[in-house]
């Protein structure tokens, strides 16, 4: 099939038959339907995504499309996806899955993968919450969020910044995105794909089961009131004093993307063998 | 670099056991060295550091009877102005194929800087005191100075590449 | 004194020591070619105190008509051009009393850890002689002294000299000069190793430590993305890929740490890429998570370990066979996967590429088990023949009707689609799945992958590379990896008093091979496994998963003293008379 | 119809089932409280679909005259509140012909999957049941028809529904009315499964889980710092120890990772508070490496892995016994430590308890191996007794004179300084060291320290409680943790038809006890390896270790099907006749 | 012996008699030398204070200090040291290691560390080199820097921030100094153990033989031009735009320390059994 001459797909075309195990209710619903958008608005093909989780019920996510998909093990999607697009950089990679998976165990993968800016696009579902296992504190959390019988009286740590570690990284494009709002995240989640290298969308996404209020978060976003800027340190202004409801792209650097050449070597594997020769 | 003001010594008593610290740092300091050079199987220069570190403890021992002590005094945290010590050595300046002439290169420079520290201070509004115990000290810099200058000419000067290991360093864990 | 007439013999073993900056290792390496390029056979290995510059350090040449691979009993010179804790390498450098000690007499006494050997001292001022030579070095003066000790001809020093300093003309006539002066030198010493005529060069020969064998074995088996961290002793291996990759089209990423790595590779291998990483026992233990997703997803993913001394960091710059447990059942959950071990230094080549090839084949991790021997000493060696074993994975065409990733089929492969390929995109994962991936909980689901790829290694038809079996008789010694070239020099020499055993050298640990090695010990009546760990584990392994015929023996010991042919030859007496 | 009058018996075995949100498992422990009160043993696991809400759901309940701690062959109710995908438990719920569905009419017929058994479906129409009671709920109906069933008390269940709502005494008198309201629907049913009087309770009980009670026991061994990141199965035991170690003194911190936390343990030992994390197979592997540093710097620590189904994220929810290989082989390197098995839901308690007080006692790292079936069970139990094992690790007084922390010491135990103690600072080293933890690269150090390791594992006196030992006969069963109670169950009712076999049921699995399982098979001449894994890894592990008497057989299946005692009676059969 | 009545303990009594592997000139040696000042400052005792430390040249300084010391695997210093302070808290602890230990495998313990404000310090030699493994870059290595054979054209990543990333993740005080200075950089670190909560101290301290040029860092750095702030906008500005040669305490924050309560349980072991009964 000639992929040009191919009819562009419809959202649904995105979308698999394996039903979600999400909550009804659940923001990951919406997250999966942006997705679906996005690659239809990029007029992508199913078979050049590639869809890379780590684990949580967020991270169940690719097979819920109809790409290519790896669900991998616990806090390693950025690793996976790294790998998968230096070694392919002909598609598409799209690494998704949730706070606890990204900020927790995945913490140290997050900040190198911005560093390293490769041309990844990187989705957060961010719950603040570990939905997977029951509801414990996840790096998000509030401080005084005590409902985790782990930690009963609340984790008393201060909240990690995604958005803030991000640019202090050296992350490409930052975004903050609402899944109640899942035509402006398709939106969001299309841009920060169009935009080369890496590219992070935190999408606020609510566990109705384990975090119940946040179904009122939907009172609390607003639209980022700037425009996105390129300026680190007006960026890091803006995200510092903001109120973590801001939604919009924040930032769009314009550092070049780490991509050795792959596939594209003058030798064969025999002509190395002269640097043994006596 | 963190420019903060050594404390000036007001009494000759405060004077000597700011002295005594100079020298009793500089003399921990070469056997730093002398530690290093060891440990790096450079005898040669270990030995030089060894001796350096035995003429400042002799210098030190020397404050301590000015003191009228015979035990060593409790040293005080001092501020000094400068990154190191008025005599101490710094650190980054050895090398582990260094020569006996790099040694001395070092020691000349903290003798200089010693003469330096106390000849300011026997020109600064201090007791007079004070000004002559520095004073005399700032003499005995002096000494160490030219004697270091005439032991420089005694050795090599080191050739050029003198530094060259043919060998890669080694790495572990 | 003048020398005696010796006879001439096969192999010679010299030790050239001195502190960091003395050159030690540079003359060693110019020892170690001017050997090749006089014909012989040769193995060069490396002792260096803890400190990364100006420690302690000793090159160990042995050279010989035929090919080595491991150390001999002991050395027969030690030259040393100071002596600043040489003393601390004694363990690692033993002499006899027909050895020869060289000193510079201004660098003070030998210590006693070797005078003690009853080996006479010669006095050679080494530093005045290179002195008197402008812009002189003590080390070529070694260098010269040593080659004419056991009569390497010096025209191949020279050539050897002039091939290291090509990139420094300017120091190439004090060098010369140097050499000359150590040969002349010589003349004075009490005694002489010479070696037997080099064999004729019939084959090409190459010089190459185990690491870059491993690296090309690599390459030649397909692998074009590598993700690594650094560790002593696997660097080597990923800093000869690095520019080798590039320069046949692939890429090598260092990572942020061991987890990133294993994951990293993970992912290229998804997408199509043969991929590798190295490391060491400490990174191998970070990766085990992963490598039971490399398992269950059937991601091929090729993980050399250039293992060290354990447990923990234990001690980096040695070697040891201990991380064999870990290799070996270190994953959770019934996870079966490839541990392969290289035997020589040259069968570093094959033993990656067969792996990548078996890992691609069977879609399954492969380990390969080196260590810091086999990796970091570097040897002549014949040039390795060339094996076609190469990747070849099973994938999906495109639009395959029905297609399942995880079908159940005969031999447990199923074709692997490859992202871009349109039609047939599936998500691999690490939760249970049936046959298209889609994670079930069910226990027929579990039991039909868990056979699956049980079956997917079972099915592979190794051939006669499982193992290097040797000799005839009613013993058997079995062994592996680096332990091999001892026992088979032991064998070799006890052989001469009439010992007549099998030898059987396992380059395939995992899946065992129980079928193929009762063939290979068909009619054996005792076996005595050998093996470089405290616990015994390889023994264990063999006790566990064969049926060893008759009784059988357990020797065994830590590092970080490389196995010698002496040791293992009266654990044979021994053992064969008992 | 009218129920025959069928014989009490002394166990009987219940299902309730039904979709998210039918409170199924409330109904589950309330008649598992029920039962409790009433005098009876009893045991309660719990299967619900991948959704983390609103999923499909069963507890399955056995209630006894004598204590249980597995589930039985068959299921002699299974009731269901709704039958939406309640077909996917099939596997998880046999029922034999004699067994009776009960299902609500209006939620259609009852799936063929549990049809096909033969059993008669009673249609009770819970939910118009219910309805019928203002807040009136179908799980109640359904509770109080189980407990009539079966016959338990009035009065019990009604003091457990009590309880249970105690904070929600508004909707308590609606429930007691559907609990009535269940009771008189079983009237009607065409069977009941009347229970023999319960046995006078002697003893006082516990109302416990697997992985509380491996908490307590870690709490009364000594343990007051807990490290560790959620996982499934494991976190109750985490989130039961919070608030536990609060009240005691004790802290838990939820780690960044499971590097994070095994490494905070590491430091909170090393600071002389006993310490502890609780993980699964993942997580276990990715703290292998610091085991390692445990191992080697001598640091105790517990681990306790509640085994899920692997490999890889495999099935999270279900048990198996497949992380044995990754626990006792998985450290790089030779590193000695300590692997126990708990053997049933009370058992964890003593286990866990013993397991701390070896590794303080020891200064190595302890592994105890529990499983996703001992962990989440909960059961009536009789109150385990009180043993004195705890915390005791030697230490240095201040001022040790010549203070050597890696003191080659007898039993390999020595003294080790606890920060704050003047005059014996030292550091740990996980690099190899002499006695006084400097690093060292000499093979003389490495060799003692590896013996001294291993010296402390083989010096203490294990006592009787590395295993359970019963029965006589010429035949042995040879099993361990979660299989050991349906092993039971099949051997009390094998022996009826006169199989006479002993059973050894290991809770110390490594340091391997060679001498002592000699003694306990001592005139055995056939052993029968029970195990939960796909490879037969226990197997493999007693043939390496052991030299098992006689012919060894296997038995071995993989998760997530737990162990059932007839599928067990069936393999004594063949094998005891073979 | 009555810790209060004993003599204070001068710097060298902290310097113990195992010798350094460390290459003459390496910052380390000036790092040791002022990490026993700033204890004899603080008139600590050896017995009461702990030194952490992972894998690496910089790693191997507990051993090199009188008091008790943990040298554990690579990267995982700040998690030993978190429990340690922890379960002791009446201990001072200080977490030390060099940049590849901290920054790359270790990168995810210094964020959560951060945002734990656990009542360390934690001091990395940072000389932008991995120099245990003989030469190859860490995160805070230059992009162009060409002299690693793993990385030959360079890594071509972004340097990794050290000061911005402490900040953004919740760090009590965060200070650089130069190894070059030990005077200064005893009583930054003096300070730092000072403050309570996370202490992070970023020590310049140039690796002689795989860096050689940064001998001339001597010449680069300078004092701060400004004074400590605590507010964590104005930090982030000012080390955002910093020339990474800025010498001096930059952030000091006034984050409530976490610590729970140890030792101060009411109940007995067999209390918790009423739990159990029925
Ligand atoms: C190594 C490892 N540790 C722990 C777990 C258990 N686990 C699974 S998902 C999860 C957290 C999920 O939280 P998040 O990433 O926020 O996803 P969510 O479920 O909230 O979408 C945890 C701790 C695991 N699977 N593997
Ligand atoms: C798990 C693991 N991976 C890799 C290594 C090898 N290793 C030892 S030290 C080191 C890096 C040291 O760099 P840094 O922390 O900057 O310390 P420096 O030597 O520069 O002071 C590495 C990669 C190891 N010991 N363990
Ligand atoms: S538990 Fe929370 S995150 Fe998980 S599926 Fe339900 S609502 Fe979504
Ligand atoms: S290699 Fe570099 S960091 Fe390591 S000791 Fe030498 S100079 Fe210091
Ligand atoms: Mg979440
Ligand atoms: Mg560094």
């Amino acid at each position: 099939m000639n992929a040009n001459a191919a009819a562009a797909l419809a959202p649904k075309d995105f979308k698999s038959e394996v039903k979600p195990v999400w909550c009804p209710g659940c923001g990951d619903y919406s997250v999966l339907s942006s997705i679906t958008k996005a690659f239809a608005k990029l007029a992508l093909r199913v078979e050049n995504v590639a869809v890379v989780s780590g684990i949580g019920c967020s991270s169940r996510i690719p097979a819920y499309t109809t790409c290519y998909g790896f669900h991998g093990v616990h806090g390693r999607a950025l690793a996976v996806g790294t790998g998968l697009k230096l070694a392919r950089p002909d598609l598409t990679v799209l690494v998704a899955g949730g706070d606890g998976d990204g900020y927790s165990i995945g913490g140290n993968h997050f900040m190198h993968a911005c560093r390293r800016n490769v041309d990844l696009t990187y989705i957060v579902m961010d719950n603040r919450v570990y939905g997977m296992t029951k509801g414990q504190a996840s790096p998000t959390t509030e401080p005084d969020w005590e409902s985790s019988k782990l930690t009963p009286e609340g984790t008393g740590l201060r909240e990690f910044h995604p958005l803030v570690i991000a640019l202090a990284s050296g992350a490409n494009f930052i975004a903050r995105a609402f899944s109640g709002d899942p035509n402006g995240t398709a939106e969001i989640i299309a841009e920060a794909i169009r935009t080369p290298g890496f590219s992070f969308v935190e999408i606020l996404s609510p566990c109705v089961t384990f975090r119940p209020e946040q179904r009122l978060w939907k009172d609390k976003v607003h639209d980022a009131p700037v425009k996105p800027t390129s300026d680190p340190s007006q960026a890091a202004r803006r995200i510092l004093t903001d109120d973590g409801f801001n939604i919009g792209v924040l930032y769009v650097g314009h550092r070049k993307t780490y991509q050795p050449p792959i596939g594209k070597g003058a030798k064969q594997a025999a002509d190395l063998e002269a640097g043994f020769a006596l | 670099m963190t420019a903060k003001k050594t404390s000036t010594p007001r009494t000759v008593a405060d004077f000597l056991a700011q002295a005594y610290a100079i020298e009793a740092e500089a003399a921990e300091r070469y056997r730093d060295f002398a530690e290093q050079m060891e440990v790096h199987n450079n005898t040669e220069v270990a030995e030089l550091f060894r001796k350096l570190e035995r003429i400042e403890q002799k210098h030190r021992d020397q404050i301590l009877g000015q003191m009228g002590r015979t035990t060593p005094p409790r040293v005080k945290a001092y501020k000094w102005e400068s990154a190191e010590g008025p005599e101490t050595g710094a650190f980054i300046g050895l090398h582990y194929l260094m020569q006996p002439w790099h040694a001395l290169e070092i020691a000349l420079h903290n003798e200089k800087r010693a003469f330096a520290f106390f000849n300011e201070l026997a020109k600064a509004r201090v007791p007079p005191a004070v000004r002559a115990a520095a004073r005399e000290m700032a003499e005995e810099e002096r000494e160490h100075v030219k004697l270091i200058r005439q032991w420089i000419k005694k050795v090599p000067v080191p050739r050029p590449g003198w530094d060259r290991d043919p060998d890669p360093p080694t790495g572990s864990e | 004194m003048t020398p005696q007439n010796p006879a001439p013999r096969a192999s010679v073993s010299i030790v050239l020591a001195g502190s960091g900056g003395a050159g030690v290792m540079t003359a060693g390496n110019m020892l170690l070619e001017a050997a090749a390029l006089a014909g012989y056979y040769a193995l060069m290995t490396r002792s260096s105190g803890p400190q990364i510059r100006g420690g302690e350090a000793a090159a160990m040449v042995r050279i010989a008509t035929g090919p080595v691979e491991n150390m001999e009993d002991h050395f027969h010179v030690l030259a040393a051009i100071d002596w600043q804790n040489i003393h601390r390498f004694a363990a690692e450098i033993p002499l006899a009393a027909t050895s020869l000690i060289v000193g510079d007499p201004d660098q003070g006494e030998a210590p006693a850890e070797f005078l003690k050997s009853g080996a006479p001292h010669a006095p050679v001022n080494l530093k005045k002689l290179a002195k008197s030579i402008p812009g002189g070095w003590p080390n070529m003066v070694a260098l010269g002294l040593l080659a004419a000790l056991v009569g390497l001809p010096e025209a191949s020093v020279m050539k050897a000299v002039g091939k290291s300093l090509k990139k420094r003309p300017d120091s190439l006539a004090a060098s010369l000069a140097g050499v000359r002066a150590g040969m002349a030198a010589a003349e004075a010493l009490p005694a002489r190793y010479p070696l037997l005529p080099a064999p004729d060069a019939t084959s090409a020969r190459w010089l190459i430590t185990g690491n870059e064998a491993a690296g090309y074995g690599a390459i030649r088996g397909g692998v074009r993305f590598v993700a690594a961290y650094p560790i002593t002793p696997g660097t080597e291996l990923l800093e000869w890929m690095a520019p080798a990759l590039a320069k046949v089209g692939g890429a090598l990423v260092q990572a942020e740490d061991e987890l990133a790595s294993i994951n990293m590779i993970i992912g290229a291998s998804y997408g199509g890429v043969p991929s590798l990483t190295a490391t060491s026992g400490p990174g191998l233990a970070l990766m085990i998570e992963s490598l039971g997703l490399a398992t269950a997803s059937e991601t091929p993913v090729v993980v050399v370990d250039v293992q060290r001394v354990g447990p923990s960091t234990g001690i980096p710059t040695k070697s040891e066979q201990s991380d064999l447990n870990l290799a070996l059942y270190g994953l959770h959950g019934d996870a079966p996967h490839l541990v392969l071990a290289p035997n020589s230094v040259s069968d570093c080549l094959f033993t990656t590429q067969w792996a990548t090839h078996l890992a691609e084949a069977t879609q399954a991790p492969a380990i390969v088990l080196s260590d810091q021997f086999l990796g970091q000493a570097r040897a002549v060696v014949d040039r390795p023949a060339d094996l076609a074993f190469a990747a070849e994975r099973v994938t999906a065409p495109a639009n395959a009707p029905d297609y399942k990733r995880y079908a159940l089929t005969d031999s447990g492969v199923s074709p692997m689609a490859i992202p871009g390929t349109p039609g047939t995109a599936y998500t691999a994962d690490g939760l249970e799945h049936g046959e298209r991936g889609t994670p079930s909980s069910q226990a027929t689901d579990h039991l039909a992958q868990l056979d699956k790829r049980r079956r997917k290694l079972d099915s592979v038809d190794y051939g006669s590379h499982w193992a290097d079996v040797e000799g005839e008789g009613e013993l058997a010694v079995v062994t592996f990896g680096s332990c091999t070239a001892p026992v088979r020099e032991a064998f070799a020499r006890a052989r001469r008093d009439g010992f007549n055993a099998r030898l059987v050298s396992m380059r395939l640990l995992s899946p065992a091979q129980p079928a193929r090695l009762a063939d290979a010990l068909a009619g054996v009546k005792r076996v005595l496994v050998i093996e470089q760990t405290h616990s015994g584990q390889f023994y264990r392994y063999l006790r566990s998963e064969y049926d060893l015929p008759g009784s059988v023996s357990s020797y065994r010991r830590p590092g970080p003293l490389p196995m010698r042919p002496e040791e293992i030859v009266s654990q044979l007496e021994q053992w064969s008379k008992a």
